[in-house]
């Protein structure tokens, strides 16, 4: 039973990869963003079955910060920003799309040169990471308001975490808490950063920011 | 000196003297009188010092210490032998001679701000030139030559305000930074093949023969930098001309040496090296002869000029070395002691005529202010004794017989005509040099005779020539010196024999057995009487002309009855030379900026010629453009939006996968 | 005791300095907290290996010279920062110094750490600490610079979590962990594709944060862009903890057998960093960010140097401390130029030599010493790399190393001689900033310390750069 | 007793001859045009004439005005007493003299080019450049020559070297080497000394001479020596051809001290019958005579390897 559910997750996070590079209304990204963040915080219980209490711990840490904590800043910079939508995008959304989808079977196939555990054979995981990791890279390179680019980089953090769920036994809890801590603090600095971007060129748009070039 | 001490820890403690030279000079600034006189007293005594050390080695004989410090890698070892010693006597005698003139031609009182550090580097320099002579590991070596050569950066650059001067000083850097890489490359290389750091081996075999000639070629592209052979030499003109004159004197009279002690040694590393060797060292000696004197011919600077004939000099210098490699490769051990001997002589022998000939020049700038020949004229009646030097330095240079230029190129002809009867191969080499270095000697006199002429005689062209006077004694001390020098090894060329007798030893210890000596292949005593019988000849009709005495009555010049003779008529150093220089425009490209005189009554024109440096101006400039242009386009990469930053890391994993499988 | 000490000290310091209110005694916690450290590190380096934090935080012999490096650069540029921010009082030092200290602390932990995870954590928060460091000056450019080095070095460092990830489960089932000592002894058994793709990802990320090409483009904009002194802490500091992460990842790697995968893979990016390097150096007109290309070259060099083995780890290792500290001389010594010329570009600043005279003399042997000229420390060790290069029979490797290195000096000479030599133009601005004690001294110093390094290596330095070396060249 | 004998025959006939020769060239140049000419001692006169005179000497010049034409007779002295006079050995003869032959012809161009240059006169200035470019050039060829000598009699000193062919060198190969050569040494002792082709002696148009232009000012005593210093630089350049034209030893002393007087006064003759028969070359093409002169002895240097 456990494996069907995780899979299902997984395939839930695949789906909301498709929605991130479809839509370009900002506040329906942060909510996607956030309700990922919520899907991650469960898969650890789903996996493990038995709690252990570090990670319960984990799991509770994520669906807060993820869930909430960090989208409700990232709605502060765009509250404060007053602006809707994402401008249209270096190559326009249904390309990306379509480098999104083909970034996911990319990663499945890429998965299949991995031997895995036998325990972990037939989980979804490897590829729905390595997908979201693009997805999260797509979202870098090709959107343009500085807002996207962050919740770019908080869907690769996602990517990576779901990997981090295979080793979820042996990695300390100390490293864990790490990782997220340094990742709220992450958002909280590109939040104070989006805010003096704002200031001084009255825009999120980082076409501004090109002056410094050879 | 007692035989105790050994001869290098002498040289050593002489070379510290003098690198503190300068430094009593920087510490007491607010005395600006004090520090020059202790620079070059300390200079003195150091020199002294290490020519009392290289006494000691006469006598004592070769000597190798290792000083207890531990570089990082490779050890502090300095040594001393035939082919060290005989390059440190330039070294100290210039560096001395350089130091007593620069007292006064560039004085605290004039210069309180750049002079105190110009003596700092020139000590500094000498140091690191003796370092460079005596270093027998790589790494101490290369010490002390980015030493020496970043001295020397520091006195071309001695007046940076003037661009020109910045110009000539970076290209000077770059020349010698490109040396200094080569270098590393070569002891690498040679450190591969050895197996350690040791300096100056005698190689069982050079490895394969593909690694030694990468070492070959590495230590000639190397030290041909330093030394100013001709495709290398671009940095040469322009530095000499922009420093000042007695640290030009220094720079062409020993610095270039120091790359010539670097070639013959790199020829020394294989006990047989491959012919072609010898063969490639001639032709570079012969087209730097041939191509360095006709440039210095076309040349309207009075230090260029000087400067490109010290190209051409050290042609001479690297056919002697040539001739050397090819005698080794044949195992004719004449070829090696008279080409060997005939290029260190001829090292001697520039190591006093061009700097007396570059102190020369200064005391032209120092007293007309300018360099330009054609604005000069008429200094033989206002300067007299400094004129009476320049002709001795002329005569020398041009290797006319009575002075000391002449032994030097006698000894490179005779294993020239020696080599030109060595049937299998040898001849065509010998064939084509022999009359290449006979073009090369008249050239010169073409060259010497066009300063003497415009520069020196005829009535001055220019108020600052008309008001010239010779300097104060300070500066024509060193000057006297020099010419003595030159006077002495000419008519007695046997002077220098011990050294470099063993000098060649030193180069090549196992020489072919039943080898004559230098002495028995070279007649000494016959130039040497010739010389005498010349000079008794001349003083001979000149007492008849007297004994004459004919009453000489002035009056202007005939010049075939022409009315208003005006000093702008004379003939003018472009006009003298245009003819040689039109029978050399395929290698100088002259420019030349004539006026089209349109309509009945042409207005004022101006004409002028300009002949720009063939390597420099037409290859190394626009080579180095092209490339900067194409960097340019290169650059795109950094255009600006942090997507493409983003995207490369992206591509860069990708492609890693891909390509590392 | 000694480590979790080295790491509290600086934590301590950015606390007591956070809330200390006076703009003008808050520099001097700099300088306190920077002694504190050093006496600390010269304690930890004498004293035995202790490990603690549960074998987590141990100082190896890798650790103890990076750890070495931080602490003598810290110190240097602390003296040089409270000089510094007494001439700069218009902007308040609140943030600025905190951040620094947090900086040493997380860099202390990077080098003392036996945990990759611990290691990446400490490199992320390093990234985070220096963001506001960039954006000292306010001005809009140094806006862009700290968001493209904010975004691309954490694009980078999630990558190298990602690599890190792959490296723990190479082991396939066996109890994987993360400590330097059961990755290395498990090396051997690891599955090959994993190690491959994990070693490749490691590569990238942790090469985005030392700068290496073409993961390098956020460092000209920041080091150009940030005041002289963080580009002295970044170039020195940070990217050589970046090179220790990537030198144990190497070690586990060589230990797994795949060595000539990795060295490959080394000596390819090694060359092309000092390809780019050189290629965006020549016709550079602001010469702070020809110093950020400069340190791109340089970690081109430390990596080139590994990939080489042998003498060349000894050689890269030696590069790592040479770099370092004649990175600190010409940041700072640029720094005072560019405040004295109140601008960066070589159109307006010319003949620093007459107006700033230390400065200039120093920024002039500064570059020599940067571009390998012998008096110097760099000298000797890119000389070690080119003789292992031609000891290893690589000579098309030797070869264009030697012919990069003369392309860079022309490129950097053009730049660097404009700026030092001839006399400051009319229009040039003319600002009060002069050489001043606090603002000198330092460069003298660590001039005098690259100097020593290049003459004459202090013996037991050369032993723990030896041990250093063997340590991560044998295999258990 | 015979050597101390030669010794002064050699230096009385180097001291004494040297006139004789342009009296019989500029006689030879007369009888070509049908006219009388000058007695065949009139420069025995002109010297006379000169040494008792007083000369004006320009405000402008230096020592060196007076120094060109002392260096100038003493040099080219000394370069006489290298050359050997027929069968005879040279009283100074040493392995590389011919070095010194070379050298010392150069030594007195640089003086006499200085001191042409010292009155500071356009035409002398004119003179003393094409006077220093030409020599250039014929000093290759001079060089080529001695090379191709060298190969050919195995010695280096410039009396064994000539009296090779007197030793029969072989016909063939070597005996047409020897050909090339002495017709080069010929072209070269043209130029050296100023006749036509290469520059007309008896012109009055400045603009085209080489060396009468040179000693425009000087007069007096200082002249003679000049006219005398040509001559015996002429005398000893055709000692030194004779050797390739006239390679004949009678055993004799007697008789071949008057076959080498008759044989240079017979090259005297030649000397002027090519003046009387040609013109002067336009100036731009007197380099690519002396080039082919240069390129003749080359194919003798190719044709002695054989």
């Amino acid at each position: 039973m456990t494996f069907s559910a995780t899979n299902l997750l997984l395939v839930v996070v695949l789906l909301l990869n498709l929605f991130f590079l479809a839509t370009s209304r900002i506040r329906a990204l942060i909510q996607a963003a956030a309700l990922q963040g919520v899907v991650l915080g469960v898969l650890p219980v789903l996996i493990h079955g038995r709690i252990h209490w570090n990670t319960a711990l984990i799991a509770i840490a994520t669906i807060v910060l993820k869930g909430s904590v960090i989208p409700g800043m990232l709605r502060r910079a765009l509250r404060e920003a007053q602006i809707k939508r994402e401008v249209e995008p270096l190559i326009g959304l249904v390309p990306t799309m379509l480098l999104g989808a083909l970034g996911t079977l990319l990663s499945i196939g890429f998965a299949e040169g991995l031997p895995l555990v036998p325990e972990h054979r037939g989980l979804l995981i490897v590829p729905a990471s390595i997908s979201t990791v693009l997805t999260g890279f797509l979202l870098l390179t090709t959107r343009f308001k500085a807002i996207t680019q962050a919740i770019g980089y908080l869907v690769l953090e996602n990517g990576i975490f779901i990997f981090g769920l295979l080793l979820l036994e042996a990695m300390p809890f100390l490293v864990e808490i790490g990782v997220l801590l340094d990742l709220f603090v992450g958002i909280f600095v590109v939040s104070i950063i989006l805010h003096h971007i704002n200031r001084e060129f009255a825009s999120l748009d980082t076409r501004r920011l090109a002056s410094l070039r050879e | 000196m007692s035989a105790s001490v050994s001869p290098v820890a002498i040289e050593i403690l002489a070379a510290a003297c003098i690198a503190l030279s300068g430094v009593p000079g920087c510490l007491l600034r607010r005395v600006p009188a004090a520090g020059q006189p202790t620079a070059t007293a300390l200079n003195g005594l150091g020199s002294a010092a290490g020519l009392l050390g290289l006494v000691a080695h006469a006598r004592g004989g070769d000597a190798e210490i290792v000083l207890p410090w531990a570089l990082p890698v490779g050890r502090v070892a300095f040594g001393l032998d035939g082919l060290a010693a005989l390059f440190l006597v330039p070294i100290l005698l210039v560096s001395a001679l350089g130091s007593l003139y620069g007292a006064s031609y560039w004085s605290g009182r004039d210069h309180p701000e750049s002079a105190p550090r110009l003596r700092l580097w020139w000590g500094l320099m000498t140091a690191s030139m003796m370092a460079v002579v005596l270093a027998r590991d790589a790494i101490a070596f290369l010490m002390a030559w980015e030493a020496m050569a970043l001295a020397a950066f520091f006195l071309i650059a001695t007046e940076d305000d003037q661009p020109e001067v910045r110009r000539s000083s970076w290209i000077y850097l770059v020349a010698t930074h490109t040396g200094t890489l080569c270098l590393l490359g070569c002891f690498a290389l040679l450190a591969h093949v050895q197996g350690s750091f040791a300096l100056w081996p005698r190689l069982a075999s050079g490895g394969s023969a593909w690694i030694s000639t990468a070492i070959f070629a590495l230590g000639v592209t190397g030290f041909g930098l330093k030394a100013g052979v001709m495709p290398l030499h671009v940095w040469l003109p322009g530095a000499h001309a922009n420093a000042p004159s007695h640290v030009s004197a220094l720079l062409s009279g020993v610095l270039l040496k120091t790359g010539v002690y670097g070639l013959v040694r790199v020829c020394g590393l294989l006990p047989d090296p491959p012919l072609w060797w010898g063969g490639v060292l001639l032709a570079i000696g012969a087209v730097s002869g041939l191509l360095g004197i006709t440039l210095a011919l076309a040349q309207q600077d009075l230090k260029r000029l000087l400067a490109y004939s010290s190209v051409e000099n050290v042609g001479i210098i690297a056919m002697g070395v040539g001739l050397a490699t090819v005698g080794r490769a044949l195992g004719r051990g004449d070829l090696v002691v008279l080409g060997l001997a005939g290029a260190l002589l001829h090292v001697l022998n520039h190591s006093l005529f061009k700097p007396l000939l570059f102190l020369v020049a200064g005391n032209v700038l120092h007293a007309t202010g300018t360099r330009r020949i054609a604005s000069l004229g008429g200094l033989a009646r206002t300067m007299p004794r400094t004129f009476v030097f320049f002709v001795i330095g002329a005569v020398a240079i041009c290797g006319l017989p009575p002075l000391n230029g002449f032994a030097g190129e006698f000894l490179l002809y005779a294993g020239l005509l020696r080599a030109t009867r060595v049937d299998p191969v040898g001849w065509v080499w010998a064939g084509l040099a022999v009359p290449a270095l006979a073009m090369v000697g008249a050239l010169a006199v073409a060259g010497f005779v066009k300063v003497s002429g415009i520069a020196f005689s005829g009535s001055a062209r220019s108020s600052d020539a008309a008001h010239a006077h010779d300097p104060g004694g300070s500066m024509l001390a060193p000057m006297v010196a020099l010419a003595g020098g030159c006077v002495l090894l000419g008519l007695v060329p046997s002077a220098a024999l011990p050294l470099l007798e063993r000098a060649v030893a030193a180069w090549d210890p196992e020489i072919a057995a039943g080898t004559p000596s230098l002495a028995q292949l070279v007649p000494f005593g016959w130039i040497s009487a010739m010389g005498l019988l010349g000079i008794a000849s001349v003083a001979g009709v000149a007492t008849l002309l007297a004994w004459r005495r004919p009453e000489s009555s002035a009056a202007g010049t005939w010049d075939c009855g022409y009315a208003r003779p005006t000093p702008r008529m004379q003939y003018v150093d472009s006009s003298f030379s245009e003819t040689l220089v039109g029978l050399f425009d395929w290698a100088l490209r002259s420019r030349r900026a004539s006026p089209e005189l349109r309509g009945p009554f042409p207005s004022r024109a101006h004409f002028a010629t300009r002949v720009p440096d063939a390597i420099l101006d037409l290859a190394v400039l626009p080579l180095l453009g092209a490339a900067d242009r194409g960097f340019a386009r290169a650059r795109a990469l950094q255009r600006g939006p942090v997507h493409r930053y983003v995207l490369y890391i992206g591509l860069a994993v990708m492609l890693v996968l891909l390509v590392a499988r | 005791m000694l480590l979790p000490a080295l790491i509290a000290v600086p934590l301590v310091a950015a606390g007591v300095a956070a809330a200390l209110p006076s703009e003008r005694w808050r520099p001097w916690m700099l300088a306190s907290a920077a002694a504190g450290h050093l006496a600390l590190t010269f304690a930890a380096l004498t004293g035995p290996t202790e490990r603690s934090l549960g074998g987590w935080l141990a100082l190896d012999a890798p650790g103890r010279l990076v750890l070495l490096l931080l602490s003598v650069l810290f110190a240097i540029c602390a003296v040089y920062a409270v000089g510094y921010l007494r001439y700069r009082r218009e902007i308040s030092n609140r943030v600025f110094v905190p951040c620094l200290l947090v900086f040493l602390a997380m860099t202390t932990l990077v080098a003392c750490s036996q945990h990759l995870g611990l290691l990446w954590v400490a490199i992320e928060a390093t990234t985070l600490t220096t963001a506001p460091l960039i954006y000292f000056n306010r001005t809009p450019h140094s806006i862009e610079a700290t968001w493209k080095y904010l975004l691309v070095g954490s694009v980078g460092i999630a990558i190298a979590l990602l690599g890190s990830f792959f490296l723990a489960y190479a082991s396939l089932g066996e109890e994987s962990s993360l400590l330097f000592s059961d990755l290395l002894a498990r090396a051997a058994r690891m599955n090959r594709s994993w190690l491959h793709v994990a070693f490749v990802l490691l590569l990238v990320g942790y090469g985005t944060k030392m700068g290496l090409a073409p993961m390098h483009t956020w460092k000209p904009d920041a080091y150009g862009e940030a005041p002289g002194v963080v580009g002295a802490l970044l170039a020195g500091g940070l990217t050589n903890c970046a090179f220790l992460a990537l030198l144990r990842v190497f070690h586990i790697c060589q230990a797994a057998g795949e060595g000539a995968y990795a060295s490959r893979l080394l000596v390819f990016f090694g060359l092309l960093s000092i390809g780019v390097a050189a290629v965006f150096m020549v016709g550079q007109r602001d010469f702070k960010r020809m110093l950020a290309y400069s340190s791109v070259e340089h970690m081109g060099i430390l990596v080139l140097g590994v990939g080489l083995g042998g003498s060349g780890i000894f050689a890269a290792l030696l590069h790592m401390l040479n770099n370092g500290i004649t990175k600190g001389v010409l940041f700072l010594s640029a720094a005072n130029i560019h405040r004295a010329f109140d601008s960066k570009s070589i159109d307006d600043v010319q003949g620093a030599m007459r107006r700033v005279p230390l400065s200039g003399w120093l920024f002039l042997l500064g570059f020599f010493a940067i571009t390998g000229s012998p008096p110097f420390g760099p000298f000797v060790s890119e000389f070690l790399v080119v003789t292992r290069a031609f000891a290893a029979e690589r000579f098309v490797v030797g070869g264009s190393f030697l012919v990069l290195l003369l392309v860079v000096f022309v490129g950097m000479g053009r730049t660097v001689l404009t700026v030092v030599q001839g006399a400051a133009p009319a229009a040039a601005s003319r600002t009060s900033y002069r050489d001043g004690l606090l603002t000198g001294l330092p460069i003298l110093v660590s001039m005098g310390i690259v100097l020593l390094l290049g003459v004459h290596i202090p013996s037991p330095l050369e032993s723990l750069i030896r041990a250093a070396a063997t340590l991560l060249e044998t295999t258990p | 007793m015979t050597g101390t004998l030669n010794l002064l025959a050699h230096v009385a006939l180097l001291l004494v001859l040297p006139p004789l020769l342009l009296g019989v060239i500029n006689k030879t140049k007369a009888w070509f045009a049908g006219r009388r000419g000058p007695p065949l001692l009139q420069l025995y006169y002109d010297l006379v004439r000169l040494f008792r005179k007083d000369m004006v000497v320009s405000t402008t010049t230096t020592w060196v005005f007076r120094a060109g034409p002392v260096i100038g007779v003493s040099a080219v002295f000394l370069a006489g007493l290298l050359v050997p006079f027929g069968p005879f050995d040279a009283p100074i003869a040493f392995p590389g003299d011919l070095v010194l032959f070379a050298y010392l012809l150069g030594l007195a161009r640089f003086f006499t080019a200085s001191a042409a240059l010292d009155t500071g006169s356009a035409f002398e200035g004119m003179g003393a450049a094409r006077e220093v470019s030409f020599a250039s050039l014929a000093e290759v060829a001079l060089f080529m020559a001695f090379v191709v000598l060298v190969r050919l009699s195995g010695a280096l000193s410039l009396s064994p070297m000539l009296h090779a062919p007197i030793a029969g060198i072989a016909g063939g190969l070597p005996a047409a080497a020897l050909l090339l050569v002495a017709v080069a040494l010929f072209v070269v002792l043209l130029a050296e000394n100023a006749r036509i082709p290469i520059d007309d002696p008896n012109t009055h148009l400045e603009l085209t001479m080489i060396h009468e232009v040179m000693v425009l000012d000087h007069s007096g005593p200082l002249f003679g020596l000049v006219l005398y210093g040509a001559a015996v630089k002429l005398f000893v350049l055709a000692a030194l051809l004779l050797h390739l034209v006239l390679p004949v030893a009678l055993g004799n002393p007697l008789l071949d001290w008057a076959l080498f007087v008759a044989g240079v006064l017979a090259l005297a003759v030649v000397v002027g019958v090519v003046e009387s028969v040609m013109a002067r070359l336009r100036l731009s093409h007197v380099p690519s005579l002396l080039i082919a002169a240069g390129v003749l002895c080359a194919f003798g240097f190719f044709f002695t390897l054989a």
